[in-house]
């Protein structure tokens, strides 16, 4: 029999959407039981390596309105605008909040909160505590939602399989690490805020934690995964490692440069106008990778691949010191590069991931009880390309709104029967128990992983040419049949670090999958999706958000409507 | 790596966890190794704190009992041993006193009160300094070259 | 033992510096120049030391220099006893060592005091 | 980029298998520019796959992969392998129980962590609609190192002090519940102080620095542990003269 423990709304990730959500939850009402189940202690969650900021209206020459338009023409028409105003009257709200919880905010000499330019937003709104956002905003909640008695904590339990019966989710199946044993987990809503998934591409910012988890959980329940297709491309990661020098770089004033030394933003037409270093992620990175193709990169003696430069030297060591401390550590220790004295090498990488788990407005999903926020959800505020700082809002916008709403809808849900979750936990347990230790057909998990990053790669990069994205799907399709030949080593039930690993290149291939499949689908050029065969946008046929839904012998595309509101698609120019 | 003797409990969690896990060893480089040893010797000294704080007093209470007492003491002060021990206690407790001036700055907050704190080389600049007058100026004071 | 903390450890960290600065001066020119024979005997001599030690600056001093330092030199040794695993006689081993400095420390203001007759 | 074979020495521990930690040793190809962790994850993904050890963020900032490499506290991302010889023993971070191979128990530090009461304590709560504090960037000097903190807890790993008290809050949750009383917003002071005078708390502290000297964050925890001593001396004082506020 598997164990069994039973709380009233069972949260999946403690990064700054799961918290969020948690202590909305208590507050919301006092006395309700919280689970909050993360695979790594909610302190470690990939929130904390956000450094520049989160953005929200807080200085008198800005409105709501500019943010909504904003992030509106950012998302190249493709978010939801009724998401988008809830969001940007909540977000000043939100970073507020976390200013009581103790967020250390930057502030200005009047003691208000500093706020710094970010790329394709108005004005300075973009609200910093130098440039650790993510890691003070994460600390702050962590250690805030300590307060909170009601929030039991599962650290180091990996959720494998969402509980869902009569359409209605109610649970989870978790493998606790520490002792290898499937656990039920159960309550009368379930909220997934786990994350994006940029392990799935090899040269990434993203941390090893983030392999897309509850995108391929809600995924093979049947709920669809939306805008997949939208993965966005940094401009500025550190070479060879991925790391990522946050455009607060650039919001404080840093350039890019190409080998000759050019300010090319400024001197060519880019489509950035003269916002320049400020302009979104999406154009500036195709600029880049167009500066290396038109062989203006910077070759790195020893290292494959070219780069730009991220030229930060005319700010000088007091702003830089002041403003983006950890910038200069970052390069110093993963570039050997001092910003102070020299330019960092910098290329575009894969950050983020727009698409996710579809919910509406309130974080809700297909399946009753289900809901969903943070990175692993597409409530669709960023549609084709988000703006630098407005997701780690989002955690927090609608972590909360989803953690409301899962207080009300269990307030109004009778629950059911438990024999059938316990049933199919107990399966789940079975499952894991069968993998563990494995002998199967000889593959490995470093191999799969290894040409999973390599398809995705070459399938959906920067550019995405119709043929490779085609070759990409019938290459995932092939990995999903070798993954069922895997082999492993360890038979270990304590901590058994190989087991999780097979787990999570599991849903790093249903995530593959989706993102491939929506790829192929879009034929047209939006926001970070660039297709050079089909060099524009196409609102007449493409203005719609594309969903992929798991069948058991391969994905189903489908479609649903964008909602507009005050703004009119245009072309997206800056 | 040698390890010392393992301390059973330390780091212990207060609910047993679901596993057996091996006790914790002690800091692998503890006592002889890394900066343990300057740190420990820092400690020792103050065994040089008391024992010359004693002597003092010794030498005040002597001083109480009228010159006959107070030549005695000086006079033992001649003793081989003792003259080991000070110039032991000297050097111990001239060290002491600079490592913890050089570590002071890390102590004090951002503000003292209304001031920033200034930089750290100027506080151990200003300390050493104190340190050093206060020895000069009362070694020459004391030893009658400033009467 | 615990609410004096505060307590003990303010005179600790007095006695750290205060002991610090003070004591190499009376063992640099009492206890070895004295000791060596390098100090002029005048200088250290019963009268002219009485006279300065029973100045009121100068007795403060002395107070200071006798008394602190032991607090300062007490916590040191009861931690470094701790730092060898002696943490279950702490209670013993520390009011020991508190309590010579206690004792000290009395010892030394009545040794001053008596100078004033 | 030159390649070179260096032996990784690696403590590993199963505990339905073993009955104490053992050693066991890799001689692997490694690239300069690695970091320590980096040789751990080339042993785990093409040598030995049941190797277990935490890490995630790669940057120094998730606080996950501390661990003692020859002897030493290091955040093994951060930790450069060509600071080493050919031989690296890679351990465990000491004074903490060990779950498996390299990865230790966190639930001792939870409890101490959680135990300085690491939020904001105001009287009034304020609502969203109120507005932010005003801070001045002075008042956000006051705590912001003692923020910085990644919970790598590799100064409970260097301090003498943690060895051998088991109660003992140390340095990192110590540090941040100064932090918090140092925070201009907060009022919950009086209720930390108690806790901080409390066995293990402050006092039990003997000024080893070594937390501050592995520190890889800056973050000065001794700093933070003697400047809580001095405020507690002063409250003491202030004590006798104005009466403590009872704490609720
Ligand atoms: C380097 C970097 C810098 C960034 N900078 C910025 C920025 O400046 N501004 C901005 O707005 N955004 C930024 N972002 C994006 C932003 O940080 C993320 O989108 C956001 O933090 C995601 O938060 P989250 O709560 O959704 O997920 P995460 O913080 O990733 O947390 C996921 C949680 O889910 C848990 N989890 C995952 N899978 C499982 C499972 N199977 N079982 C149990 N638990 C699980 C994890 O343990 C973790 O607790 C940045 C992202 C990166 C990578
Ligand atoms: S104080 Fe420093 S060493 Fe200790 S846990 Fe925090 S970051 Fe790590
Ligand atoms: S190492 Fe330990 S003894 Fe104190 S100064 Fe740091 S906590
Ligand atoms: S892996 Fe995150 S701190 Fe090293």
């Amino acid at each position: 029999m598997v164990d069994v423990t039973r709380h009233d709304v069972v949260i999946v990730g403690g990064g700054a959407a799961g918290l969020r959500a948690a202590i909305a939850v208590s507050e919301a009402r006092p006395g309700i039981s919280i689970a909050l189940v993360s695979k790594v202690y909610p302190m470690r969650s990939h929130t904390v390596s956000a450094e520049g900021g989160a953005a929200a209206v807080a200085r008198s020459d800005d409105t709501l309105e500019m943010h909504a338009y904003d992030t509106v023409k950012g998302s190249d028409f493709l978010g939801d605008q009724d998401v988008i105003q809830y969001f940007v009257e909540e977000a000043p709200k939100e970073l507020t909040r976390l200013e009581h919880w103790g967020c250390p905010w930057s502030r200005n000499d009047d003691g208000t909160v500093a706020t710094r330019a970010f790329g394709g937003m108005t004005t300075k709104r973009t609200w910093f505590a130098t440039d650790k956002v993510g890691f003070h905003m994460l600390h702050t909640l962590f250690q805030t939602s300590m307060k909170y008695g009601d929030i039991e904590r599962y650290d180091e339990h990996f959720v494998t399989k969402l509980l869902v019966d009569g359409g209605a989710c109610r649970g989870v199946a978790a493998l606790d690490m520490r002792t290898g044993q499937v656990k039920a987990v159960l309550g009368k809503a379930v909220i997934l805020a786990t994350g994006g998934g940029g392990k799935v591409w090899p040269f990434t910012t993203n941390g090893n934690i983030k392999t897309g988890d509850g995108m391929a959980l809600a995924y093979r329940e049947g709920i669809a995964l939306k805008d997949m297709e939208f993965v966005q491309y940094h401009p500025t990661g550190l070479p060879g490692t991925g790391i990522l020098i946050t455009e607060a770089t650039r919001g404080e004033g840093g350039y890019l440069l190409n080998s000759e030394g050019e300010r090319f933003l400024t001197t060519r037409d880019y489509g950035v106008g003269t916002k320049a270093e400020l302009g979104p992620r999406d154009m500036i990175s195709r600029a880049i990778m167009q500066e290396i193709a038109a062989g203006r990169g910077i070759k790195i003696p020893g290292k494959i691949g070219e780069y730009a430069h991220l030229d930060l030297r005319h700010l000088g060591e007091e702003k830089i010191m002041a403003r983006i401390p950890f910038v200069r550590e970052l390069s110093r220790t993963y570039a050997n590069v001092d910003p102070v004295h020299e330019p960092i090498p910098i290329r575009p990488v894969l950050h983020y991931m727009m698409g996710g788990v579809d919910t509406d407005i309130d974080g809700a999903t297909e399946i009753d009880g289900l809901y969903a926020a943070g990175e692993t959800a597409c409530v669709s505020l960023n549609g084709a390309n988000r703006l630098g700082s407005n997701s780690l809002t989002e955690c927090l916008v609608f972590g909360a709104r989803a953690g409301a709403h899962a207080v009300q809808y269990i307030a109004g849900s009778s629950g059911g029967e438990e024999g059938p979750l316990l049933r199919q936990a107990e399966d789940e347990a079975g499952r894991v128990e069968a993998l563990r230790g494995q002998q199967g057909g000889g593959e490995k998990i470093t191999k799969l992983r290894e040409s999973m990053n390599d398809i995705m790669e070459r399938g959906t990069g920067v550019y995405r040419e119709q043929a490779s994205m085609a070759k990409a799907n019938t290459e995932i399709a092939e990995l999903k049949g070798r993954y069922e030949q895997l082999s492993l080593d360890d038979p270990s039930k304590v901590f058994n670090t190989e087991i999780i690993a097979a787990l999570e290149l599991r849903n790093m291939i249903d995530v593959a999958e989706s993102v491939a499949l929506a790829a192929l689908h879009r034929k047209e050029s939006r926001g970070a999706h660039a297709c050079p065969d089909f060099p524009t946008r196409n609102d007449g046929e493409y203005l719609h958000h594309s969903l992929v839904y798991y069948g058991p012998t391969g994905p189903r595309f489908d479609k649903k409507d964008v909602t507009l509101g005050v703004w009119e698609p245009e072309e997206r120019k800056y | 790596m040698t390890h010392a003797v393992p301390r059973v409990d330390a780091m212990k969690p207060s609910k047993p966890g679901p596993t057996r896990t091996a006790p914790p060893r002690p800091p692998d480089k503890f006592p002889g190794g890394g900066r343990y040893p300057a740190y420990l010797a820092f400690g020792a000294c103050g065994a040089f704190l008391m024992i010359s704080a004693s002597l003092l007093t010794r030498g005040i209470w002597a001083l109480g009992n009228g010159e006959a007492a107070w030549d005695a003491y000086r006079a033992g002060l001649g003793h081989p041993a003792y003259l080991v021990y000070h110039v032991a206690a000297f050097l111990g407790l001239t060290w002491f006193v600079l490592r913890l001036f050089r570590l002071f700055p890390a102590t004090q907050p951002y503000r003292i009160g209304p001031l920033k704190r200034p930089p750290d080389a100027v506080l151990v600049a200003g300390l050493y300094g104190l340190f050093f007058t206060v020895l000069a100026v009362g070694t020459l004071f004391l030893g009658g070259a400033m009467l | 033992m615990l609410k004096l903390e505060p307590v003990i450890w303010g005179l600790f960290s007095g006695g750290m510096m205060i002991g610090g600065i003070l004591l190499p001066v009376y063992i640099l020119v009492v206890a070895l120049g004295g000791g060596f024979g390098v100090v002029d005997g005048q200088a250290l001599g019963y009268d002219r030391v009485f006279a300065l030690a029973t100045n009121p600056i100068g007795s403060l001093v002395l107070v200071a220099a006798a008394a602190l330092p032991l607090w300062g030199g007490a916590h040191h040794l009861r931690h470094l006893w701790i730092d060898f695993g002696g943490l279950k006689s702490d209670g013993l081993v520390g009011g020991l060592f508190y309590g010579a400095a206690l004792v000290g420390s009395v010892y030394a203001v009545l040794a001053v005091l008596r100078l004033h007759g | 980029m030159s390649e070179v074979k260096k032996t990784i020495v690696v403590t590993r521990f199963d505990p339905d298998k073993d009955e104490v930690p053992k050693t066991q040793s890799y001689e692997i190809p490694v690239q300069d520019d690695w970091k320590v962790l980096e040789a751990l994850n080339y042993i785990k993904d093409n040598v030995d796959p049941t190797l277990s050890h935490r890490w995630s963020c790669r940057m120094a900032v998730c606080g996950s992969c501390g661990m003692n490499v020859n002897g030493e506290p290091k955040l093994t991302c951060k930790d450069p392998i060509s600071s080493y010889g050919d031989t690296i023993e890679v351990a465990p971070l000491a004074n903490f129980p060990v779950v498996r191979d390299l990865v230790v128990e966190l639930e001792g530090f939870m409890d101490k962590f959680k135990a300085v009461k690491p939020w904001i304590i105001a009287a009034k709560e304020r609502a969203a609609e109120e507005g932010t504090h005003r801070q001045s960037p002075d008042e956000l000097a006051d705590f912001k190192s003692f923020s910085m903190c990644i919970n790598c807890m590799l100064c409970y790993s260097a301090c003498p002090v943690v060895s051998n008290e088991p109660d003992f809050l140390g340095p990192a949750a110590l540090a941040l519940g100064h932090r918090y009383n140092q925070d201009s917003r907060d009022e919950g002071a009086d209720e930390r102080n108690e806790i901080f005078r409390d066995e293990g708390g402050i006092f039990s502290c003997s000024y080893a620095n070594e937390c501050t000297e592995v520190c890889p964050k800056g973050v000065n925890p001794s700093g933070a542990i003697q400047q809580a001593k001095l405020n507690n001396v002063v409250d003491w004082a202030k004590s006798f003269v104005v009466p403590r506020r009872k704490s609720s």
